[in-house]
């Protein structure tokens, strides 16, 4: 069996629903949040990809490289925010951190 | 099955596997350690459909850097994970639902998709994958034809790009930076801006008499 | 006569609405010169001056417009034609122009606005004591508005005065409205701010219904153009919605019952100057909104509704003078008998005939004297003793004989005493009514007799009786300020009751023409 | 110059109070008094002109309000009917304005006072003087106000402005009626026109109502109004008479009068008893082409006349506040005069109401001076013996009496006129013409006539019962009152020597030329019934004695050209032809049965002796003597105070002590709901439908469901990104949905 756009598509579109079921999961752990964050693009950069290669434009990888630089830029704002909110708290429960409902 | 076929189902497996261990594993490191193993997995799809360049970039960048960042970050700070796991799958029913809906969709869209003509046109010429590229060394290969699109006609997203790394890395500083008083460090501009009056004094002292 | 406007090409109308605008400017640009101290703020004594300049040039430029509204009004506008004159245009956007004309029906309230002004600056003279600078702005901002509906003759260009003379008010009311803490909805807030509020809401509700309207016609005709409107016909359909969307604007506006909730508050928390903006022009442009744009561009549905608008000035006659009968309030019932005496100017615009539209109009300009100047005399014992309850007087004739005498002339005005201004108008709509549905103007003069038995009590209350609550046996009569004021004001109730003529011969050819043009829509749907 | 008449008065108001400022108070008194002496003086001159001398005129000064076919102008319309009123006027009001001069002394504030008194004068003057309806209601309620201010001159008092309050709002309803007539009259007209109004009236013009396509003759038509269809000129009637009660202090419209007399007294003789509580009897004779031919109208005005008159009485007969008493007086005699006018005897009601004046102003002014003599004091009861201390005063008060009882001798002539007080003759015509009337089949003639003499007996009942408890008997006032009466200065007696007079002699005087033989050519057209009656037989009443009106058709076109010529303006010579009249071909015809028509014609022929039986000219002679030998056999008796009929703590006594209970009925039925109906509708109206329905309601509720929304808001940060995974998942089901559905 040749192993065409689909297969990768939807070993893309698991991924993604893994790392969208992760975000329910483990709701009170941001650690965890993000790193779903980091599959569901990833998910997203499978699809760029395969797109890229099955329609034979290269716009496609480009596009992955692009989401790859913003996945590290906001993987490392995160856990910036995330070591700051420690360093306040002495704690990253998310449970507490309802600020936005005062 | 041919070997092609069955890198993608190894690599497929490991990146599922690996991904589901990431969100349900107990300790964060261990879900560092299975994030790193699906980025590699995925970086094995990525050779797998010729995207050489990508597969290279996301093992440099993710495992080496943003995996290793996470790892750090976790075992830097001292928190009691197991209380943070208290209440898992509480949202279960309704992240599984949602999960379940949406795999279901994508599903549909992948047997339903169709293309429009001129994409069948595209598809006539197919980026060469690893197989060809190796075959023909004379064409273009990867590396080469991501280089001559991203440096002529998305040049500028690439500068954003850059842009948005340089943002990142300077709001991650901004946001860790902290002052801490009573520490002695070096201050440059204090030193250059040190008058002679203010640093020496200069007393009279009658002989005989000492200080 | 000559037509100067025309002429000279003198853009008169512009110049005279934007005037107050440059006035504005020199009071913002003159704060800003004022010398601060480290902290920004000004030292007492510049503050003064600062003020103190801030009202002089407020007062330069209203009593400057006024005249040169007269001067323009004396030489270049010409009362035996009923169309639009002075007229200037200039191209906006596509099919939207700049354009200002005034005719018979609005030359009059251009002057009442920029007579009214001018008034008002001098009656805050020392009343308001903060942001004095502020406020001179507001009002000649809301000058500028005011002239500017009731010279545009483009409804892109009237919509935004419109909803622009909001703005102002909302200002005068929520910022230099009286104290007072009012309990809402679980919050408390203080009342002026509440007033402010409902006010800006009503009216900005129904004006948004005319947007749509407005938004409308432009796409169906390609153009906001009035008098070419005006001779438009919209299918019988159209016209219904039509209508309604601008009687809703401008029913808020006037205000009809049952929309005219606000306007009591509005009043009551209003400082006076702005009270008497509020009822001597402000209500009016809800009149004029129907005579403008109601009658001549939707005669079919103004004919089929007119029963309803009947009825709901009816209703506002008879219910608003019962509630004013049981007001504690000065201002209260004031602003109540207002919504009344505005019923009398639906009633009469409705009715289709050359007096209830004649009376109407002269309805609007005699009660911007009549009630902005019993404003004025609310205003008068406000500042001096600062309560509005009626219970808080009594007696006052004995220490203010001359304040009672003007207070007495401008009640009996306000009742519609034959010989003062008011007279004119009531009698003539109810004439008019009477000829259309006996009903309407049946009712109507019952209203009439309400009239009496709460602007005689509120006067009975206020000025008779014994002098005996101790604050008041020290309070002065009017100052010679205010004396001018309500003077004049007398003076022009006086004068326009006697001899109403000068201006009925104003509107009467417009009115004319505007009949014209009612009736032959009327026939012209007929007859298709 | 005849502006001069009407603007006197108003330049008087107009200078009384600067001339106090910058003079003294006399000096306001001086100049206003004068003013109205010249314009007294004046109207007479005018009196002689016009009504005498037959040049009636209209002087138009400017126009007022004028708004396509509603045109009415300021102007001065001088006939025999104004000109008769402004002699009463003018007249009164200066001898009331001389009167103040004394009678203010006490009070202070006299530039204010006679600022007012000119005033009411002025708006008085305008009222008769009007040529349209919208001056004359002007002048209505013009004299309103003045009125109001008179009866509150004394703001101090709770009751004064409560009193005036009260005038003021009662007037209003009159004048609701009174503005609906006219615009009544504008419809049906096209004008408010005196000129125009009557003049269609009496050529029977066609008209056309506004909004119709088709009218019809005048004195036929029909208007469908008020849910209705009635006939034009009776509706007009009808509502014109609901004015002409407000302002007369009509049965039902009463109660502000005997309130009124909160005022100072000089007001209460000018105002509530000679002129402005006549302005009803002036419109209804003003419109007397309308009412001659709107029957049932007529018929309203002669029961509600007559049902006054009776009333009136009947609660005067127990008051004892002595202006209390005249005041009812008053409404009684306003009465008369309504029905008078009712059954067609318009220059009998404006004879009476002539006569009146002077006597009514007179015992007024009489009490006024009996009250400044008696410490402020107005209780009759606290009285007695007054005669002793005032003894000038009290001739001038049995003057008075003796003229509003009517003494005099039924039958005999002296002159042409009958021999007897003012009040004889006048009253005696009134309740003569009511008895004709009722012959001629006119509705509610019969029962005037008997309302007329029962009021007649009360009339001389209480009049002489005022002046036994006052002036005669044993003084039952306090010590220092009796010993010190004040003295009652020359300034209030010398101005009652002239109303003397004319109580005694005006009705013999003036007897020919308002009712008697000269009346036709003294009316001039002035009143449409005196020179006319061939118009009020041939469609006015026609339906009630078809037999008299044989020959009238004949002559119908001549007469209505006729009356086109000389109604309403001019002097036409032609016209004059008086009690020969009968001799003319058209007027022949209906001879001597047509006694009722015009006044003229039936006082003529009854002092001819033909029709009016003799105990009928008797009656109201005998009704007297029995009123007043009641009275002199209760009240001259031992005991003046003891009780009579009717005891204290009775039903009818109750009754008729609480005036019928007309207050406290209109109290609960009229005053108490209005207030409580505004103050519901303010607090739960506007409150709770309104502004609870609609701002504050939807605004509340939007701040309620925030609140309400607020909680989903849970700050968490899981919950937004859940939101938005959710939102993901719905969209894209959503998009799929569609195009799945599309494809």
């Amino acid at each position: 069996m040749e192993i065409g756009l689909g297969h990768y598509l939807s070993v893309a579109a698991v991924l993604f629903a893994v790392g969208m079921a992760g975000i329910f999961l483990n709701r009170k752990n941001v650690i965890v949040i993000l790193m779903s964050i980091e599959l569901m693009l990833l998910s997203v950069n499978i699809n760029l990809v395969a797109f890229s290669q099955f329609l034979g434009d290269m716009t496609g990888q480009v596009f992955a490289f692009m989401v790859l630089t913003v996945a590290a830029a906001e993987a490392a704002v995160g856990l910036a925010i995330l070591v700051a909110y420690f360093r306040n708290r002495g704690d990253i429960s998310v449970d507490d951190a309802n600020f936005m409902k005062n | 099955m041919s070997f092609a076929a069955f890198s993608f189902y190894l690599f497929s497996a490991v990146v599922i596997a690996s991904a589901v261990m990431v969100i349900s594993s107990r300790n964060p490191i261990y879900s560092v350690m299975f994030l790193i193993a699906a980025f590699i997995g995925a970086a094995g799809l990525f050779i797998l459909m010729g995207a050489e360049y990508l597969a290279m970039l996301l093992i440099v960048v993710y495992v080496g850097a943003v995996a290793v960042l996470f790892l750090f970050v976790v075992m830097m700070l001292d928190v009691d994970f197991v209380e943070l796991s208290q209440g898992f799958g509480q949202y279960a029913p309704i992240g599984g639902a949602i999960a379940v809906v949406i795999i279901v969709e994508l599903v549909f869209v992948v047997a339903a998709w169709t293309f429009p003509a001129e994409a069948e046109l595209a598809r006539a010429h197919p980026i060469p994958t690893a197989g060809q590229v190796v075959a023909d060394p004379n064409g273009p290969n990867n590396i080469e034809s991501l280089g001559l699109i991203l440096y002529t006609e998305y040049v500028h997203y690439f500068q954003i790009a850059g842009l948005i790394l340089l943002v990142a890395m300077i709001g991650a500083i901004v946001l860790t930076f902290r002052t801490r008083d009573g520490i002695r460090k070096q201050d440059p501009a204090d030193q250059v801006a040190r008058r002679r009056e203010a640093a020496v004094e200069l007393k009279k002292v009658k002989t005989g008499q000492g200080i | 006569m000559t037509d100067i406007g025309n002429e000279l090409s003198i853009p008169w109308l512009s110049l005279l609405t934007f005037a107050p605008l440059l006035g504005a400017l020199l009071i913002m640009f003159g704060r800003s010169m004022a010398k601060r101290d480290a902290n920004g703020a000004i030292a007492p004594d510049t503050q003064r001056d600062v003020d103190n300049s801030a009202r002089r040039v407020a007062l330069l430029f209203t009593v400057g417009v006024f005249i040169v509204s007269v001067f323009v009004y004396l030489s270049g506008y010409d009362p035996s034609i009923g169309g639009y004159q002075l007229v200037e245009e200039a191209a906006w956007l596509g099919g939207i122009n700049y354009k200002m004309g005034v005719d018979g029906i609005s030359v009059l309230f251009v002057l009442l606005t920029t007579f009214f002004f001018p008034i008002c600056v001098i009656a805050s003279w020392t009343s308001i004591k903060d942001r004095v600078s502020d406020y001179m702005i507001a009002f000649l901002v809301m000058e500028t508005l005011v002239l500017g509906v009731f010279c545009a003759l483009d409804l892109v260009v009237f919509y935004l005065f419109f909803e622009g003379s909001l703005i102002p008010m909302f200002l005068i009311i929520g910022v230099w409205g009286s104290k007072g803490v009012k309990e809402f909805a679980g919050y408390r807030m203080s009342s002026r701010v509440y007033a402010a509020i409902k006010f800006f809401l009503y009216t900005f509700i129904g004006s948004v219904l005319m947007l749509v309207a407005i938004l409308w016609m432009y796409a169906q005709t390609g153009t906001t153009d009035v008098p070419t409107l005006q001779q438009t016909n919209f299918p019988a359909g159209a016209q219904t919605w039509l209508w309604w969307a601008f009687f809703a604007s401008f029913a808020v506006k006037m205000p009809m019952w049952p929309v005219h909730t606000w306007l009591p508050d509005a009043h009551v928390q209003a400082p006076t100057a702005g009270s008497v903006i509020l009822a001597a022009i402000l209500l009016k442009m809800g009149g004029y909104g129907f005579l403008r744009f109601s009658l001549p561009m939707f005669p079919l549905a103004s004919a089929d509704f007119a029963p309803v608008v009947f009825a709901l000035s009816v209703v506002a006659i008879i219910y608003t003078s019962l509630v004013a009968l049981a007001q504690e309030d000065m201002k209260k019932l004031i602003a109540y008998s207002s919504v009344a005496h505005m019923g009398f100017v639906t009633m009469g615009i409705f009715t289709g005939t050359k007096q209830g539209i004649e009376g109407a109009l002269f309805q609007m300009i005699s009660h911007g004297f009549i009630s902005g100047a019993l404003f004025l005399c609310v205003g008068v014992v406000y500042d001096r003793m600062h309560t509005r309850e009626i219970a808080a007087y009594g007696g006052l004739v004995h220490r203010m004989p001359a304040y009672a005498f003007l207070f007495l002339f401008f009640t009996m005005g306000n009742v519609g005493l034959p010989g003062i201004s008011g007279f004119v108008g009531e009698f003539l709509t109810m004439a008019g009514a009477f000829k259309v549905n006996a009903w309407v103007a049946f009712f109507a003069a019952f209203g009439v007799i309400l009239s009496a038995a709460y602007a005689l009590r509120l006067f009975r209350q206020v000025m008779y009786g014994e002098l005996t609550k101790e604050p008041l046996m020290t309070i002065a009569d009017v100052n010679n300020r205010e004396l001018a004021l309500l003077g004049i004001l007398m003076l022009f109730a006086l004068y326009l009751g006697v001899y109403p003529h000068p201006a009925m011969a104003v509107f009467s050819p417009s009115v004319d023409l505007l009949m014209n043009n009612f009736n032959a829509g009327l026939l012209s749907a007929g007859g298709a | 110059m005849e502006p001069i008449v009407v603007l006197l008065p108003l330049f008087g108001a107009m200078l009384s109070m600067p001339v106090s400022w910058l003079a003294k108070p006399k000096a306001s008194e001086i100049l206003t008094s004068s003013f109205l002496v010249i314009a007294a003086l004046y109207s007479w001159v005018l009196f002689f002109d016009v009504a005498l001398g037959g040049h009636a005129r209209t002087i138009t000064l400017f126009q007022w309000i004028g708004s396509g076919a509603f045109q009415a102008d300021w102007a001065l319309r001088l006939d025999t009917l104004s000109a008769t009123m402004l002699v009463v006027i003018n007249t009164v009001s200066a001898i009331v304005h001389i009167y103040s001069m004394g009678y203010m002394k006490d009070y202070g504030e006299q530039p204010r006072f006679f600022a007012y008194l000119s005033l009411f004068t002025f708006a008085m003057l305008m009222l008769v003087t009007a040529d349209n309806f919208v001056q004359l209601f002007f002048g209505w309620e013009g004299v309103g106000l003045a009125s109001y201010l008179l009866i509150g001159f004394w703001y101090k008092k709770k009751s004064a402005n409560d009193a005036a309050i009260k005038a003021f709002v009662v007037n209003r309803v009159g004048d609701f009626g009174f503005a609906l007539g006219i615009f009544c009259i504008f419809l049906v007209f096209g004008s408010v026109r005196f000129d125009d109004v009557f003049a269609a009236i009496i050529q029977n013009r066609e008209v056309i109502p506004f909004g119709l396509s088709a009218g019809g003759p005048i004195l036929d038509l029909t208007l469908s109004i008020f849910g209705g269809e009635y006939h034009a000129l009776t509706l007009i009637g009808v509502l014109l008479f609901i004015g002409a009660m407000g302002k007369s202090a009509q049965f039902l419209l009463h109660t502000w009068l005997p309130d009124a007399m909160e005022g100072p007294t000089p007001v209460s003789a000018l105002i509530h008893a000679a002129t402005m509580v006549t302005a009803g009897v002036f419109l209804v004779c003003r419109c007397s082409a309308v009412y001659e031919n709107a029957p049932d109208a007529a018929a309203l005005v002669t029961l509600v006349g007559s049902i006054t008159a009776f009333f009136a009485a009947t609660v005067g007969l127990l008051q004892d506040d002595i202006k209390k008493v005249i005041a009812y007086s008053t409404c009684s005699q306003l009465g008369y005069m309504f029905f008078a006018a009712g059954v067609g005897a318009y220059g009998a009601a404006m004879f009476h109401l002539f006569t009146h004046a002077f006597f009514k102003a007179l015992l007024f002014l009489g009490s006024g001076a009996v009250i400044i003599g008696m410490h402020h004091e107005q209780d009759t009861k606290k009285m007695g013996g007054v005669r002793t201390l005032l003894p000038l005063t009290h001739i001038f008060m049995f003057i008075g009496t003796i003229a509003i009882t009517g003494i005099g001798v039924p039958g005999v002539k002296l002159f042409g006129a009958p021999l007897g007080t003012a009040g004889f003759v006048s009253k005696d015509m009134v309740i003569e013409s009511a008895f004709i009337a009722g012959e001629a089949g006119r509705a509610f003639g019969f029962f005037a006539f008997a309302m007329g003499l029962l009021a007649a007996v009360m009339t001389a009942f209480y009049s002489w019962r005022l002046m036994f408890l006052t002036f005669y008997g044993p003084s039952r006032a306090p010590d220092h009152v009796r010993k010190h009466p004040h003295e009652v200065p020359t300034t209030m007696l010398a101005p009652l020597v002239p109303l003397a007079v004319g109580a005694l002699v005006a009705g013999m005087v003036f007897y020919p030329f308002f009712v008697g033989p000269k009346s036709e050519q003294f009316w001039n057209g002035a009143i449409y019934a005196a020179h006319d009656s061939e118009h009020g037989d041939d469609h006015g009443m026609a339906d009630k004695h078809a037999s008299n009106d044989h020959g009238a058709e004949a002559h119908h076109e001549d007469e209505t050209h006729h009356g086109d010529e000389t109604y309403g303006d001019t002097n036409h010579t032609d016209q004059s032809h008086g009690d020969s009249g009968h001799s003319e071909t058209g007027h022949s015809k209906t001879g001597h049965n047509d006694t009722g028509h015009g006044d003229a014609h039936g006082a003529d022929d009854h002092h001819g002796g033909h029709h009016v039986p003799s105990w009928v000219l008797w009656a109201p002679f005998f009704a007297m003597l029995i009123g007043t030998g009641g009275a002199v056999a209760h009240y001259r008796g031992s005991d003046p105070l003891k009780p009579g009929l009717l005891r204290e703590g009775g039903m009818i006594y109750a009754f008729l002590k609480n005036k019928w209970y007309f207050d406290q009925i209109y109290d609960v039925i009229l005053v108490k709901p209005a207030l409580f109906i505004g103050r519901f509708l303010w607090k739960q109206g506007d409150g709770k439908v309104i502004d609870g329905l609609g701002p504050d309601g939807i605004a509340a509720s939007v701040a309620a469901s925030a609140r309400r929304l607020v909680k989903i808001q849970t700050g968490y940060m899981y919950h937004y990104a859940f939101a938005m995974l959710i939102g993901i998942a719905v969209l894209l089901t959503y998009v799929l949905m569609r195009i799945g559905g599309g494809q």
